[in-house]
Formats: C-alpha cells, structure tokens, sequence
C-alpha cells in the first residue's frame, strides 16, 4: 500500500487594495497590487512561487468573458499552472480552499490566492449582472432580482425564530463600526439601530443600511508548504481545516431557515482540523455578511451557537471585537465593502492578520490562536469554510 | 504586517466623474444570446402551463412529488418514475415585498414576492411567484392561495401564464 | 419504469435568453496615460523593467515575468515590423467582408512588445511577415482616446 | 507516493445538436454512465465533485448553481473551475493527492448549439480596452497564430490540411463523433478563405455533449476495478494573457505544461515512452503545434511526419485517432475531457475497430482557444510508475 504524504500548510502574506465603489485600475491591476504585496509581506519573489489561484464571481461584472484568463500574468500565473475556482458568492475563501489544496496535495510548494472583482464595470448598476443567475423558465419571467430572494431568505429565518428587525440591525451597526478601524473601508460609519431602520425599503424586510455596498477591490495570499514557511516566518499561521459544500438548486424546495450547506462545509473543515466544539475552540470569526442576517444565519450554521440563538449573542455584545466570540471584528462586508471574490479573501487576510497578532486597531483581544473565515454563495446554496491556527 | 502597511493600493473614481467623462472609458455591450433546449422534465411542465395544468414528476423510491418536475429525483439519484398533476393552490412558505427593480431603480407600486408551496406536491415544493389582490402589510406566511390563471387564447407555455397568485 | 423520453419533435420546447448589458470599463492606470499619450501628443509609449530591460508595449503598471513595478515610460516611436499577419473574409456576424481586413501583430521597434492593430494603404497579396510598417494616426481633433485612435499601420521602406 | 486512477467513465456522445434534453438532462445521462462503469453510488460512495463550466458558454451567471442535482451531489462537496475539463481532471488529481478525498467525480459538458451568437461571446473575452475595440471576427487570431507558426516552422498548407483529412477520417470509426467525413486535401484548401492561411474546413465544428469521469485514490481503486487508468502525470499552464508578448509561433503553455506532466509521470523521452497522443486541434495547424510543444517530434517537423502518415492510425505515432476535435466536435469546456476519454478507451482495450494494440501509455492534451494561453497535458497509463 502506497502511502499519501498530505503536507501541512501555511498562511506566510497577504496583501489588499482599497475596496470603493469604482476604482481606476483594471481587474488586472488590481489583482497586481494585491499580489505584489502579498509576496513583499512574505519576503518572496515573483520566481518563488510554483503555482496560482484565482477567485471572482461571475464574468458579468467585469464585463470579460472567461475574466481569469485575463487575470492569469497580473495574478502572478505567467508560465505557471493557474486556475480559476467559482462557487459564487463562496469563491474569496473557496480559493483559499484551492490554493490549501494545491500544497496539501504536494505538487507544489508555494501558492499565491488572488481574488478579485470589479464590479463597476457593469452599467447602470451591477445588480444587473444578477438578474442572470437565476433559472430561465422558473425564475427569470417574473423579473427577479437578488435583492428578492435574499429578502425571502431572511423573511423566513425571523419567522421561524421569531427575530425582530432589531435584533438583526445591530450586526450592521457592529460591522460598520469595525470597519471604521480598517485602513481599506468603503462603508465604515457610526450608525444606530435607528438608521437602519429607517433606511430606505428596498425588499421587505431588508433595508438599504442591511445590505453590503457593491464594490471594487482585490485581495491575496502567499501559502507554503511547511518546509518553505518555517524557513520564511517563525510565526507562520497553518491552515488547518478546508470544507465546502453546496446544496440543490431547486431553493424554492428547500427551507430556508438554515444554512444546511454552511454546516456541511464547517463540519468538513472541522474535522479535517479537529475542531470538537466550536464555540469553545475557536477564537475569532469572519462569517459572510453580505446581508446583516447573513452574519447571524452563518454563525448557526458554523455552530458557533444553536439555531435562532445568534441574535441574542449579538444583543449579549458576544460577538463584539472585545466579546467572548469576536465576530467580523475587520468591519465584514457591510463595512469594508464586497467586491465578491475580493471579499471572501479579506476575511481570510484578517485572520491571518489577527492570529497573527498585527490588527492593529482591530485587533481582538487574548491572544486569538484559531480562526474561522466563511463564505456564501450561489443560489443561497454554497457554503466555503477555513480553519486557522498558530 | 496589516498594522505596519501604511498605504494600501488603490485609486478611487466617482461615480458621477464616469458619467461625465471626466475618467476615460470604454464602453461596450456584448452580443450574447442563447436559445436553450428545455428538455424532458421542462418541456413537459411549459405544455401543461399551456393547459393550465401544473405538472410534477414523482420518484418511486423516496415518494417525492416534485415541482418543477425532473428527469432525476437529486436525493436518490435515479431517474422518475411518472407525471403526476398537482393543484394550482398552496401555501405561503415566505414572501417579501420588493420596492425595487433589476437595475436596482424604486418601482411605483411594490410587489409582493413569494414562495408557494404548491399543494399536491411534497411538502415544502415550492415555486417562487408574485401575489396580488392584497394589500402587501396583510400577507401572512402560511397563506393559502390560488393561482390567476392567463385566458387560455393568451397562455405561451411559461410560468407567466399564471399572472399571479392571490389569497384563497 | 422512468419518465419517458422526448420522441415527438413537437414537443419539445425552447426558452430564449441572453446576458447582455452594459459595461463601461476604465481605461486602468497604465492605460489611462497611454492613450493620452496617443490622444493628446501622437506618441506611442512603452514601459521599462528596470530589473529585466523589458520594454513594454503597451506598457503596463507591472512586468509580468518579475513583478515589478513599472515606472519608467518611453516614447518608443511608430514604426514596427509585421511579426505575423491574417486577411480576414469573415465578419464577426459570419458574414463575408467585401473588403477583407488585414489583422497583424506589429512589433514595435525597440520593445518586446508590439500592437495587434489593421494593416492599410496595402494590398493583402503585398503584405509579408517582417514588413517594415508605421502607425498612421487619426487627426488630433478625432481621436478620443482608443486603440482606434490609430486607424491602421502602412507599409515604410 | 501520488497515486490517483480513473476508474468510470460515461459519455453522452458528440451531437451537433442536442434539441432533445436540457443541459441538466445531458449531465444526468453521462453521470449514469459514469457511475454504471466505476460501480459507484454517487449519494454515498463519492467525496468530492469538480465540475468545470464558463458562465458566457452557458448563459448563465454564477452557472455552478445549477451542477449539483443532476450529479448526484445535492448538499455535497462540489465546486466548479471554469477551465478545461483536463485541468478540472488536474483538480481532482491533487484532491486525492491531499489524502482527503478517495473518490472524485470530475464532469465537463458543451451545449454550444445553444449559443446563437458564439464569435460575439468569443469577442467579449478579449481585453476590453486593448483588443477588443479592434472589432472583427475573434478567430482572426488564430489567423495571426497559424501564419506565424508556418513562418518558423516552414510547415506547408497541405500539411495543415493533411490534419483535417486525418481527423475526420479516424472519426469515421467513431460513433461518438459529430463531424466525420471522408475529405481531401484539396477539399480543404479549396473551402471557403476564412483567416489566411486558415479555412473553413480547418476550423473545428462545434458539438454538444458531456463526459463525466470517475476518480479515485489507490486504493480506493482498487476496491472499484480490475484496470483502473492511472493519471501518471498531469500538468497545466497559462501563458501571458497579454496577446501582445506571446510568442505567436510557439505554444508555450503546453511546453510547460508538458514539463510539469513529464516530470511527474517520470517521462524523459516522450516520444518512445508514449504510444499514442490525443491532442488540441480546433484548429488544424494546432495539432502541429502542439504535436512540437509536447515534444513528440522535433521542431518543424510535425507538418513532414503528417504528410509521411507517421501520425496516421495504424502508424508508429497515432494522433487522434478519436478524430480529434475536427472529427469530433469542438465541445467547449469538455473538449480536453474528450481527448482523455478517447486515451481511457484505447488503454482499456474498448475502442473497436480504432483500437491501438498493446497500447500502455497515453496523452491527452488541451488548449482553451482565442483569444486564451492555456493549456493542459495528462499521461494516463495501464501501468502505475
């Protein structure tokens, strides 16, 4: 019997641009700025890298078909393996995810991940680019739109919790604040609970000041096999866990309360890294938070509390950066902004950044030495999950 | 390294500097069209619509009734076994209500966006629909409704040739 | 027993659909000077490695092969050499061209890079690989800052 | 040690059109197939799923939402690249390199009969502020490539067309294909002027279809199959996305994603190690060149080994015998799936009156078309190292 040798895998840099609503550069030298920075934070060169993945969401945004190979040079892919993951809304950390993969399985040594999204390329408004994700004959006739069935999502979950709009606003409220602390913010701002619900109905029950902005931005990371990293860093932070999971795509036969695919993913992920109980063993978390509901559905659904009790935690201030749970303590997609791709990778740079211990301002308190980042996607259906540690 | 970087990459734009053409772009529509095949299962239910029927397929092994109808039943991988008619009432699984449209404009009057169960099938098959002949603060989740049917002269085989539902 | 298969052609349904929209896409940093350059004083630029020598046309904020950031930019002149070249019968609707186009990969002197651009004032049965050609550029009050702001190159000795 | 075998295999054929089913039922079928073959029960017996599609080919953005069911892999571990089959194949391989996963299923799928507007959807991959606004047919650059490569090679325009003569013969035999014909030479060269030097016959039909494959680790296969295909070495690579500093003559990407598929399957002299190839042709003079770039033959020399028949059926180094994309159909995404399916086939013994006899070692390799520099080169094998 031939034996596997899975290697260990490291998180060695990371870099970001400025999330806005429209930047000047292209996707390719957003991509660029990311990744050059992430190799300078590792102390490598552009040589050293064996092999690239990239995240982005759909080609509609960009406005490129097949976008990634438009991207492979400026993510660092020239004359190298490349490849492109998509689980839509899940792709940012879904790379991570790949490029865990790529180590893991011993073909190469280093991985640069880039994820990258320019949303404003398309024209009136990227919502547009959403309105082609659904199904042709069941759901395209009646003109729908994201913003739709998201809002179907989070009517059902406070219905079957009996969650009042409140008690959801305040993930806004905590997740703008954070942001105010990130140096790459779209949307960092003091609001209340008022403000949120008082801003503009857009789909009932969700708001203007409930949703993420649309954004552009970039994000990356240099991984290394153990042998690499501990040349390179003597704090390397590991990648212990990989899952992801995605459910049907007939959603309207499916109920929508509970992120099944979010749970199958963590559990995967917890597994691999040996994670018993959550609550309890991990540190710090960055949930997907597109939608303020969506921090409170993606925390139950990495059962880092029972179903229906995220709220209360978060009313409790649990999930406050100097809570017990410290949830989005980066300010999240609500605050720093979703650039899809981009996004999913953010949060994986704040737990690098994190564990780490260079927050900064962010920086959650008592040493945090496990870390959680998650994403979502596709027809609420995909869940993307990884675990790190010191 | 996220606390000792000082300036992070990166140049913002405006939107109103774009539409004035202050920053230089170029703008593009791509010409990208599709006629899809609806297949068995889809081609089937679009004809029943015609009729104003609404068709589900059903699998033997773990007795699903299922809306939309599939050649495969997902959870037991197999084919259907049959056809089988289901109602055109059923109840409000969740709803929402959209003040909103596509390009992300405000619409006059909102829509009421929900998702039926449709009884006869399994329950929690569900299609998603619209709802009128209510006032939006009176729908409820758990609803029963019907479907409004188009004239028959005027149906296409689509899920539009239910205009909308409305409550029982 | 499964559900049957299509077997009667009247049957069977098709559903139209499309993903068109617009998109306004910024020229990019590197793009944005480039075509200004062309645009605003006739020149072509490229952009210097200064680590491997590579000239970049059209340049670029990065060298792709060691990831450098380029600062230095060049006016690099009009003239190149046909490095490959097709006629092209075909329209983009499949319909055929009364008058084919002449596509070329034009090296540009003194780079490792060049522009994919038309060829004109040619004929297509005199037109060669390694031919000695020259942007001609549209009048200044035309351009608007596009690769079309170069109508085609033509043949020079 | 890396140890990782295909172990099922389902295919639904290659069809110019496919009216019948939706691209969901098309899945479903070579699924069937494939689970049939490995004996697998994908809602119990399969860890993770790869499934390798492009939202503009679809239609659809965000296309992966619609994958699971048809596959069995509803609230399972599935993902989606948007690559070549082949470089999904290069996903699952590392997969079951992890030691995570024994089984993955990896599916590629075309139903280009439904794009009604291909060369405009090809167009919106180009660079939108460089190349785009140049307008035109975007197979203009396959144009620019074939001129050039004739250029440095001195490879002639009959022997260009020798491929398409070739191919769509060799599909004759194959009742998977879409696009066989008994052609000449003179057909070719006489069919319409569609990019000079590049005819209508020289450009690839599409066709609709899907190929689903089954994967699994040593000793999951093992259990599975009595002649499992081992993936001895696979590789992909992307050259620069900027047309404007490629080397137009060469296929870079596939000289290094055969190095990295070499170097893996421990391969040192291709052309004596390897009994057959299956190789990109969507268009004719690409055969040539990747027939070079892997190294099967010297540089210039591919054109001369054609016209002498070397690459013939029966000959000493058989290409596409499956009749290649030109026999077979250009199949989008599942078009280097179709290569491998082709090398699955030949090492099982199962190809009919194409087989190769006593073939042990194949390669299977794909490019992703204009205006891309992608590629990707698997060695599949009877043998494990």
């Amino acid at each position: 019997m031939r034996m596997f040798g899975k290697k260990r895998v490291a998180v060695v840099g990371a870099g970001l641009t400025l999330f806005r609503r429209n930047m000047k550069e292209t996707g390719r030298e957003m991509c660029y700025e990311a990744a050059k920075m992430a190799l300078d934070s590792a102390g490598l060169t552009l040589s050293d890298i064996d092999a690239v993945t990239y995240g982005s969401a759909p080609d509609a945004f960009d406005g490129i078909h097949m976008k990634g190979e438009n991207m492979t040079d400026a993510s660092g892919a020239w004359r190298k393996p490349f490849s492109r993951v998509y689980t839509g809304g899940g792709t940012g950390v879904f790379a991570m995810d790949s490029g865990w993969w790529h180590i893991a399985s011993g073909l190469f040594d280093t991985c640069l991940v880039v994820g990258e999204e320019k949303m404003s390329s398309c024209y009136p408004h990227p919502a547009y680019a959403f309105t082609t994700i659904f199904d042709p004959i069941m759901d395209r006739p009646h003109g729908t739109t994201l913003i739709w069935i998201f809002s179907l999502e989070m009517h059902r979950y406070m219905h079957r919790h009996g969650i009042k709009k409140e008690q959801i606003a305040l993930v806004s409220v905590k997740n703008k604040r954070n942001a105010l602390d990130h140096p790459c913010a779209q949307l960092g701002a003091k609001i209340t609970v008022e403000d949120v619900l008082n801003s503009e109905i857009m789909c009932w029950p969700v708001q203007r000041l409930d949703i993420s902005p649309t954004s552009d931005g970039a994000a990356a990371l240099v991984l290394a096999s153990e042998d690499v990293a501990k040349k390179l860093t003597d704090n390397p932070v590991w990648i212990d866990g990989a899952g992801w999971c995605i459910d049907s795509t007939y959603w309207t036969n499916r109920d929508l309360y509970y992120p099944d695919y979010v749970e199958y993913a963590a559990r995967m992920a917890y597994k691999m890294a040996k994670i018993k109980n959550p609550p309890k063993e991990i540190d710090v978390a960055e949930p997907y938070d597109p939608f303020d509901y969506k921090e409170l559905h993606h925390m139950e659904g990495l059962l880092l509390c029972k179903k229906g009790e995220a709220p209360k935690l978060t009313a409790e201030g649990v999930t406050q950066r100097d809570g017990d749970l410290p949830i989005n303590p980066s300010g999240g997609l609500l605050g720093v902004g979703n650039p899809i791709g981009a996004a999913g990778v953010m949060k994986c740079c704040e737990i690098f950044w994190q564990l780490r211990g260079e927050a900064g301002k962010r920086q959650v308190p008592g040493d945090p030495r496990t870390g959680v980042a998650q994403a979502w996607g596709d027809l609420m259906q995909y869940g993307s999950v990884i675990v790190m540690r010191r | 390294m996220s606390a000792k970087i000082k300036e992070y990459p990166g140049t913002e734009v405006k939107s109103e500097e774009i539409k004035q053409g202050k920053v230089p772009t170029i703008r593009d529509r791509p010409k990208a069209k599709y006629l899809w095949s609806a297949g068995v299962a889809m081609s089937r239910f679009l004809n029943e619509l015609k009729k104003g029927k609404i068709i589900a397929s059903t699998c033997n092994k773990c007795g699903r009734i299922m809306v939309p109808p599939r050649v495969f039943c997902e959870q037991c991988f197999k084919s259907t076994d049959g056809w089988t008619y289901v109602k055109d009432t059923g109840t409000i699984n969740t709803y929402s209500v959209s003040f909103i449209a596509g390009d992300a404009s405000r619409i006059k009057e909102p829509i009421v966006v929900a998702v039926i169960d449709i009884d006869g099938a399994s329950p929690g098959m569900g299609i998603l629909h619209t709802m009128q002949e209510v006032d939006w603060k009176k729908v409820k989740f758990g609803m029963k409704v019907k479907a409004v049917w188009k004239p028959e002269k005027e149906r296409t085989g689509a899920i539009t040739d239910i205009k909308y539902f409305k409550p029982l | 027993m499964t559900v049957e298969k299509i077997h009667d052609t009247q049957e069977i349904r098709y559903w139209p659909g499309h993903m068109e929209t617009d998109y306004i896409y910024t020229l990019g940093i590197a793009g944005e000077r480039f075509f200004n350059e062309i645009k605003k004083n006739g020149k072509i630029m490229g952009a210097k490695c200064k680590k491997c020598g590579i000239v970049y046309v059209p340049p670029r904020t990065y060298c792709e092969q060691c990831f450098e950031k380029l600062e230095q930019w060049l006016d690099v002149g009009k003239r190149g050499i046909v490095h490959t070249y097709t006629i092209a019968h075909i329209d983009l609707d499949g319909s055929k061209l009364r008058d084919p186009t002449i596509y070329a990969m034009i090296k540009i002197d003194g780079t490792n890079g060049g522009l994919i651009h038309k060829i004109g004032e040619a004929k297509p049965s005199n037109v060669k690989i390694d031919m000695r050609v020259e942007a001609v550029l549209k009048a200044k009050e035309k351009r608007e800052g596009s690769i079309n702001d170069i109508k085609y190159f033509k043949p020079v000795k | 040690m890396r140890d990782a075998a295909i172990v099922g295999v389902g295919c639904t054929g290659f069809k110019p059109i496919t009216p019948e089913v939706s691209y969901k039922e098309l899945m479903f079928e070579a699924a069937t197939r494939a689970y049939e073959d490995a004996g697998v029960n994908p809602r119990k017996d399969i860890d993770a799923f790869v499934t390798c599609a492009e939202d503009y080919w679809e239609g659809y953005s965000i296309f992966d939402e619609f994958v699971p069911d048809q596959l069995g892999a509803a609230l399972r571990h599935l993902f989606t690249v948007t690559a070549d089959g082949l470089i999904g194949l290069g996903t699952g391989y590392m997969l079951i390199c992890t030691g995570e996963f024994d089984t993955v299923v990896v599916e590629a799928h075309s139903k280009a009969s439904e794009l009604l507007t291909y060369p405009n959807i090809v167009a919106h991959a180009f660079d939108p502020v460089f190349n785009r606004p140049l307008g035109g047919h975007p197979y203009y650059f396959a144009g620019l490539e074939m001129a050039r490569f004739m250029h440095d090679t001195r490879t002639t325009r009959e022997q260009c067309a020798q491929v398409v003569v070739k191919n769509k013969k060799n599909a004759l035999l194959n009742s998977c294909a879409a696009h066989a014909a008994n052609v000449t030479v003179e057909d070719v060269i006489n069919s319409e002027p569609m990019f000079d030097p590049l005819n209508r016959l020289d450009i690839s039909p599409h066709a609709d279809g899907c190929i689903v494959m089954v994967l699994a680790s040593y000793r999951a296969a093992k259990k599975l199959t009595d002649n499992p295909i081992w993936i001895r070495g696979i590789g992909w690579n992307s050259d620069t996305s900027w047309p404007e500093t490629r080397d137009w003559g060469r296929a870079i990407y596939t000289e290094k994603a055969a190095e990295m598929a070499y170097k893996l399957a421990g391969i040192h002299s291709p052309r004596r190690e390897i009994a057959f190839a299956e190789v990109d042709d969507e268009f004719s003079y690409k055969e040539l060149q990747h027939l070079e770039a892997l190294k099967l033959c010297g540089k210039g020399e591919a054109g001369k080994l054609t016209e002498e028949g070397v690459t013939g059926r029966k000959s000493d180094l058989p290409v596409n015998v499956s009749g290649g994309l030109l026999g077979m159909g250009y199949a989008l995404e599942s078009s280097g799936l179709q290569r491998a399916l082709e090398v699955v086939r030949q090492l099982r013994g199962e190809a009919g009156k194409r087989q190769i006899p006593n073939a042990k070692t194949g390669l299977a390799q794909i490019w992703r078309g204009v205006p891309t520099a992608t590629g990707a080169v698997a060695i599949l094998s009877t043998e494990m190292k």
